[in-house]
């Protein structure tokens, strides 16, 4: 089940290796702050670099995998190689395939070994050594926090990649910072409805919550978006991260009365709680007279494929999926299969919009100055990327769009087919407004 | 034999290490290490791993939660920080004081016990410091987000002096990233070592070295070996909160991933890798595992494709294709390798290399020396 | 004078009595020797005076202080050393370095944080260590590590470093066991000369050559028990002696 | 009281797990006298023996079908089993019951595995310090570990029990309690039977064979049974190999309840050598009781009435433990003198 790892075409590498190498070469104290004029890591030659930080060791080493698949893609896509995916049906016809305001793409790699100290070091080492104007990437919210934060202070631009939490647009918000993905208070708000609908007004749930910021997030979401809708909490548990064996905080649920189990786990945590938890036969239980029913609110590909057919009818919500008909879904799924043999999944996919939607705005303002181009970021109105019309909100530089309820699917065609909408909740009910979240963004730093 | 170095020759080395440090940014560049992230881990996981080998490589007690340290010595830093304002030298001396109490809590209680048991007792206290700062005392350690700097914080002492600027440590109006943060790190490697190098030389460090060797004698010669090894073990703890202290010093973000057993394990390896019980190892033992992650990491296909851009097409793709099993994503797999050559052809870690080069050539030389005086005769 | 006084000490190890209400006093200046078959309790008393075990009764009086309940190095810190049956050195450190240990113990007492200065800069603790190991003929190897040593060297080794304390008590645990003839006879001499020094001296000892050569006291334990106290020439004659160590079989 | 139950199930369960890993890594502390930071690697290489073997019987025949395109345009692949298409019924029997069956599999890999790493590695480390031997073991786990990642990637790979006992056994209504109070899963109860099946296996073996003797003298006092004549050294790499299968198997079994992936391992190395040292190092009954203790203090203190009164705990329910049972007992429970003290 494993997804392969297919190289990318020799030629390709050639082409855009070529430009990297420049930028490589250049000796660091020509990079250096004093040296530079208007913003840290000008590009001075004829290309811009890019830094990808992904995780490509520890439990995320996967997920980082696809993601650097889905970026090394948008490089090539932005240097007019290939088919050009999304950037025939993006809205924006900025871009043309000729690189960045007549520069071509080159990028960098790191691990961020999924913890803040790694991801910092390796931001740094693009920023400081590499000369990278841009940093993306991420499999977790608080690396996620940790990189945008130093993306902030360094002065460069942090697109962010696969990071969930509230607090990355909210609390912890940086004006260098923006985020594609959605988060727990939008997870709350499409879930909750059909939650409802599917399993009725009168549930006792019971959170089983990874004990950090993000599973704490997430539970209130949910807790607050379910309580409104009728629901009762019994209990909300917190259990360690990592923990492996969680029959011990799986038991007490099968007494206490509560006839639906939220599992506010990610990765291996979500992986290990709900196969246990199925094992432990609570889909096969009447409690006060229902079924008995488990909620995963947020879903990944590989966690499906990790947790096999325990996944089967289980709800939960996603930030994209392959199989949606839009054109833009369309146009990159058969660009990212056609290269790698297998579907994009959604950290792919929010990693490749992330590297479009940044380089577009910095062709938009003509300058690759984070001030500029956060400004063209702010407020922007997109479509055709696979996510309906979506906005990039000026006050917490999250965007807007539309959130997918997704569902285990009971009969999959192949082993990429884990997963099926359910319900598309459109963007307006899962909108908020920026000050519920706190945080302050403060202003652009361009680094010098 | 094995006498130990005159002063001279100590101070010979002294000056060396110190001009190696401080000139790093130049000598390092050529290798891809001389940018100032990298060269400040290399000065403050060196701190760390001097201070560790202090304890581990003189008393041969194996400490498993040194990270415990690093992490108080990080989040006290920060502390001192939000609330007394953005210098260096309070947070560091903070760091030092509260890793060193913390040092005497935990030694205290760990070292009534010896071998793996004080080494799991150790550990037991480390993960329990990590566990709790990354959930329950979050209050305090503000978790898996980490401990910042905040606009909104006090800072007593500049809290109106600073701006709209980024929330950086400055000394003096320098701020203490890029080649300053370095600079700084470098100064304070320096006096580590220094120190280091005299307690190695002095009465007590004698007395470490007894404590490794036997024990029971030490007994019988009227010494009492746990002060000894509790000094020891406060001083190491105490090099290992400045560390903590100045990873916050050089970028003020505090994690309790810092604390987690396996940080405890990269020292224990870094000490080991470079040579237990020696000076200049755990330096280099650091460097080594610090460049591999920073550097193997970060190469990918496209690098590959470039370095061996030379080759013809039919050997360029096999060799880019093993290569790159130990490089990027494969890094741990190079530093695993690692491990087990060093261990098994040079038991005593990269110090005992040089030793044998060194013995090699003064072997050689001294071969030919005999030669010229035969004539002579 | 007494320098050591031993009453009533009973010591046992589940059901088997190891030292069985052993009584013994030792004179100032004196050698006094404790023989007795294997399993008779020598290496239990020996250990009972150092603080590795604590008797179940009886008392132990080194002059005015009571032995027991304290710790091993409270005990070499009163004036008390012992030489092991294996010896006990620091194998990984210098033969110098070795001597310096008990030499800086003496003067610094159980702990001191002298972490400044050059250990090899000390002038007092250096001449007075290579003093006493040219005293045991051991100044040509002082830069040696202490574990190649011969075992006759280690020996020597480790005598020096009791020495060098200048203890008002040394306590011997078979100091010739398993040496040639030739080096018994060397650490006879050398232990002769230390006893100009007026050192008191309690040894455990097998080879009766060593024992009559030495010692100006001889108590005999058997089964935990003193059975029999005198000169070297009343233990010579004591019948009961013999019993003890022959069985009282054929003689 | 079922909730009572429930968890004293879950401990003895969670306690059977960390006896079976604590085993092999404390025969090989007491009688090698080695520590082994590659023992969590054993453990890792056992359960991919059972990812390998139900990937084996699962492999597939793909027979391109031109007419089909997947949705990125590509032609369709069809795959079916060979296993399957060549044995029937027989062939999905074994799919069905994998895990159990691919013991049959891990036991000889396994012993080649402790076979190869005694003789090449671990035999050369003997008298080397414990810090030369847990970096050399550390090396060969992370080698071990990059190598199954590249194999098999990272992402956990799920494996389930067969359906036989697959789901919930309701013991409660066994037991005369209201039905469905008592509700546990059947894997999980066979895995504590086969937990115990394996340390009764190698205390009988230990007990009652001349070779168990020996090795249980060659635990007591090394350098005598050295003295002996008696060739120890070919025995260790037995104890090795065994050790190894042990930490394999407990692997394979594993993998139902908790999905395997390369770094699986690592998670139980910490653990183990807790479990070990608290058990007291050279003591096999010490290691099983000390699994079983700590499995279920964790388990209780992992109930809701007790992390309201102290939040965290279960998060350190396990160092606190090991650190009080260090201090009131020094040597762990039943550990002897002297064995790894310095």
């Amino acid at each position: 089940m494993t997804l392969i790892r297919k190289p990318l075409s020799r030629r390709s590498i050639l082409r855009s290796g070529a430009a990297g190498g420049l930028v490589l070469a250049t000796p660091t104290i020509f990079t250096s702050r004093a040296w530079s004029a208007g913003y840290l890591n000008e590009p001075t030659g004829d290309t811009v670099t890019f830094g990808f930080n992904v995780p490509q060791t520890g439990a995320y080493a996967d997920e980082g995998a696809d993601e650097l698949r889905a970026y090394q893609l948008a490089v090539k896509h932005l240097n007019g190689e290939g088919d050009g995916g999304m950037l025939s049906t993006f809205s924006s016809k900025a871009l043309g395939g000729n690189g960045i305001n007549g520069k071509k793409v080159a990028f960098v790699t790191g691990d961020t070994q999924t913890k803040s100290d790694a991801a910092r070091a390796s931001a740094k080492r693009m920023i400081e050594k590499d000369g990278a104007v841009m940093i993306t990437g991420g499999s977790s919210s608080g690396v996620a926090i940790a990189v945008q934060s130093l993306c902030q202070e360094a002065g460069v631009i942090f697109m962010a990649g696969l990071t969930h939490s509230n607090d990355t647009t909210g609390k912890d918000k940086r004006a260098n910072g923006f985020r594609h993905f959605f988060n727990t208070e939008m997870t709350g708000a499409a879930l909750a409805p059909v939650l409802k609908n599917v399993m009725g007004a009168d549930r006792r749930a019971y959170h089983l919550t990874a004990d950090y910021t993000w599973g704490w997030s997430q539970e209130e979401s949910i807790k607050k978006y379910t309580e409104q809708l009728g629901w009762e909490t019994v209990a909300a548990v917190r259990t360690p991260l990592g923990a492996g064996d969680f029959s011990q905080y799986i038991t007490p649920v099968l007494n206490s009365g509560a006839d639906v189990l939220v599992l506010n786990h990610y990765g291996k945590d979500m992986v290990n709680s709900l196969t246990q938890a199925v094992q432990f036969g609570l889909r096969d239980k009447m409690v006060n007279g229902k079924q008995f029913e488990i909620v995963v609110p947020l879903y990944s590909e590989l966690m499906a494929q990790g947790a096999g057919e325990n996944v089967k009818g289980i709800l939960g919500s996603s930030n994209w999926d392959w199989k949606l008909s839009d054109a833009g879904t369309q146009a990159f799924t058969k660009s990212f299969g056609q290269e790698y043999g297998f579907p994009p999944s959604q950290a792919a996919h929010t990693c490749y919009v992330q590297t479009l939607l940044y380089a577009d705005a910095c062709q938009r303002a003509g300058t690759f100055m984070p001030s500029e181009v956060g400004k063209a970021l702010e407020g922007f109105e997109f479509d055709g990327l696979g996510n309906g019309p979506t906005l990039y909100r000026a006050a917490d530089h999250q965007c807007f769009k539309d959130v997918l309820v997704v569902k285990g699917k009971e009969n999959p065609s192949s082993q990429y087919d884990l997963l099926e909408v359910v319900e598309v909740t459109p963007r307006a009910q899962v909108e908020y407004p920026a000050e519920l979240l706190g945080g302050e963004l403060g202003s652009y730093n361009n680094g010098v | 034999m094995s006498a130990t170095p005159t002063p001279t020759r100590d101070l010979l080395m002294f000056v060396v290490f110190a001009a190696a440090v401080l000139t790093m940014p130049m000598w390092l560049a050529p290798i891809g290490a001389g940018y100032p992230d990298l060269l400040q881990k290399f000065a403050i996981y060196g701190l760390f791993a001097t201070g560790f080998n202090l304890l581990f490589g003189l008393t041969g007690y194996l400490s498993f939660g040194h990270a415990a340290f690093l992490g108080v010595g990080s989040y006290t830093a920060v502390w001192t920080f939000k609330l007394l304002g953005m210098n260096p030298i309070p947070a560091a001396i903070m760091a030092i004081a509260a890793s060193g109490i913390f040092a005497v809590a935990i030694g205290f209680v760990s070292l009534r016990r010896s071998g793996i048991y004080f080494s799991i007792l150790t550990l037991a206290f480390a993960q329990m410091s990590y566990n709790l700062a990354y959930s329950v005392l979050t209050p305090i350690t503000n978790g898996e987000t980490g401990l910042r700097v905040l606009r909104s914080d006090p800072r007593l002492f500049d809290a109106a002096g600073q701006g709209d600027g980024p929330l950086v440590s400055t000394l003096f109006g320098i701020e203490m990233s890029g080649y300053p943060g370095f600079y700084f790190c470098a100064v304070l490697l320096i006096i580590g070592f220094f120190i280091a190098q005299r307690i190695f030389r002095s009465p007590f460090g004698t007395m470490l070295r007894a404590v490794k060797s036997n024990q029971n004698r030490m007994n019988y010669t009227g010494l009492n070996p746990r002060p000894y090894t509790l000094a020891a073990f406060v001083i190491s703890g105490m090099y290992a909160g400045l560390a903590g202290a100045l990873l916050c010093i050089t970028d003020p973000l505090a994690g309790a991933e810092r604390m987690q057993w396996t940080a405890s394990g990269e020292v224990v390896l870094m000490t080991i890798l470079g040579g237990m019980g020696t000076l200049l190892g755990p330096i280099l033992g650091a460097g080594l595992i610090k460049y591999f992650e920073n550097i193997f990491s970060a190469f990918n296909e496209q690098t590959l494709h470039r370095i061996f851009g030379f080759l013809p097409d039919f050997l360029e793709t096999p060799v880019v294709a093993i290569t790159s099993l130990f490089v990027g994503e494969g890094w741990q797999l190079t530093l695993g390798v690692l491990f087990m050559l060093i261990v098994i052809f040079l038991p005593g870690g990269i110090m005992e290399g040089f030793s044998r080069i060194g013995r090699m050539f003064r072997r050689s030389s001294g071969a030919k020396g005999s030669h010229q005086t035969a004539p002579a005769e | 004078m007494e320098i050591l006084k031993v009453q009533g000490v009973n010591k046992a190890f589940g059901g088997l009595r190891a030292l069985n209400d052993v009584n013994l006093s030792v004179e100032e200046g004196t050698v006094h020797a404790i023989i007795g078959p294997n399993g008779a309790g020598k290496s239990t008393l020996l250990n009972c005076f150092v603080g590795r075990l604590i008797p179940d009764t009886g008392s132990v009086m080194f002059g005015n202080t009571s032995l027991i309940g304290l710790k091993a190095h409270e005990i070499n810190q009163a004036g008390v050393s012992r030489v092991f049956q294996t010896p006990e050195i620091f194998g990984d450190l210098t033969l110098l370095e070795n001597i310096m240990i008990p030499t800086m113990a003496r003067r610094d007492g159980e702990f001191a944080l002298k972490a400044w200065g050059r250990v090899d800069q000390d002038a007092e603790i250096r001449d007075r260590s290579m003093h006493m190991l040219e005293d045991v003929g051991l100044a040509s190897k002082k830069d040696m590590i202490a574990g190649s040593l011969s075992r006759g060297d280690k020996r020597r080794l480790e005598l020096a470093m009791c020495l060098v304390q200048d203890p008002k008590l040394l306590l011997l645990d078979e100091p010739t066991a398993g040496m040639s003839r030739a080096d018994t006879n060397n650490t006879i001499d050398l232990l002769k000369r230390i006893g100009e020094r007026g050192i008191t001296k309690i040894v455990i000892e097998h080879d009766m050559h060593v024992v009559f050569s030495l010692a100006n006291k001889i108590s005999v334990l058997a089964q935990g028990t003193v059975i029999a106290e005198g000169t070297p020439q009343e233990i010579k004659g004591d019948p009961r002696v013999q019993e003890a160590y022959l069985g009282g079989a054929h003689l | 009281m079922d909730v009572f139950l429930l968890q004293l199930l879950n401990g003895l369960d969670k306690g059977g797990a960390y006896a079976l890993i604590a085993l092999g890594l404390t025969l090989i502390f007491g009688t090698l006298g080695v520590v082994n930071f590659a023992h969590g690697a054993l453990f890792m290489l056992g359960a991919f023996c059972a990812v390998s073997f139900n990937k084996l019987i699962t492999l597939q025949k793909i027979i391109i079908d031109p007419t089909k395109t997947t949705a990125w345009g590509t032609p369709l692949e069809v795959r079916t089993p060979y296993a399957e298409a060549m044995f029937g019924d027989f062939g999905q029997w074994l799919v069905n019951y994998s895990v159990p069956v691919s013991i049959v599999l891990a036991i000889p890999v396994m012993l080649i595995i402790g076979f190869v790493m005694e003789r090449g590695l671990i035999k050369h480390f003997y008298n080397r310090p414990h810090a030369d031997q847990i970096l050399v073991t550390f090396g060969l786990a992370i080698v071990l570990q990059e190598v199954i990642k590249t194999l098999f990637g990272a992402n956990p790979i799920p494996q389930s029990a067969p359906d036989a006992v697959r789901g919930a056994a309701d013991i409660g209504a066994m037991l005369g309690f209201q039905a469905g109070a008592i509700v546990y899963p059947w894997w999980r109860m066979v895995y504590l039977l086969f937990s115990a099946a394996i340390i009764a296996g190698v205390f009988a073996f230990l007990q009652f064979t001349t070779f168990g003797m020996v090795v249980r003298a060659g635990m007591a006092d090394r350098e005598t049974v050295g003295l002996l004549g008696i060739n120890i050294e070919r025995r260790f790499t037995i104890v090795f190999a065994i050790a190894a299968v042990v930490a394999g198997l407990a692997g394979v079994m594993y993998t139902p309840i908790l999905p395997p992936d390369y770094h699986i391992g690592m998670e139980f190395l910490v653990l183990s050598f807790v479990v070990v040292v608290v058990g007291g190092m050279g003591s096999l009954p010490g290691a099983v009781a000390a699994g079983f203790l700590l499995g279920i203090l964790q388990s209780f203190a992992s109930m809701n009435e007790v992390k309201d009164v102290l939040p965290g705990i279960d998060q350190i329910i396990i160092y606190l433990v090991a650190v009080v049972i260090l201090l009131v007992r020094p040597r762990g429970l039943m550990g002897r003198r002297g064995v790894m003290e310095n």
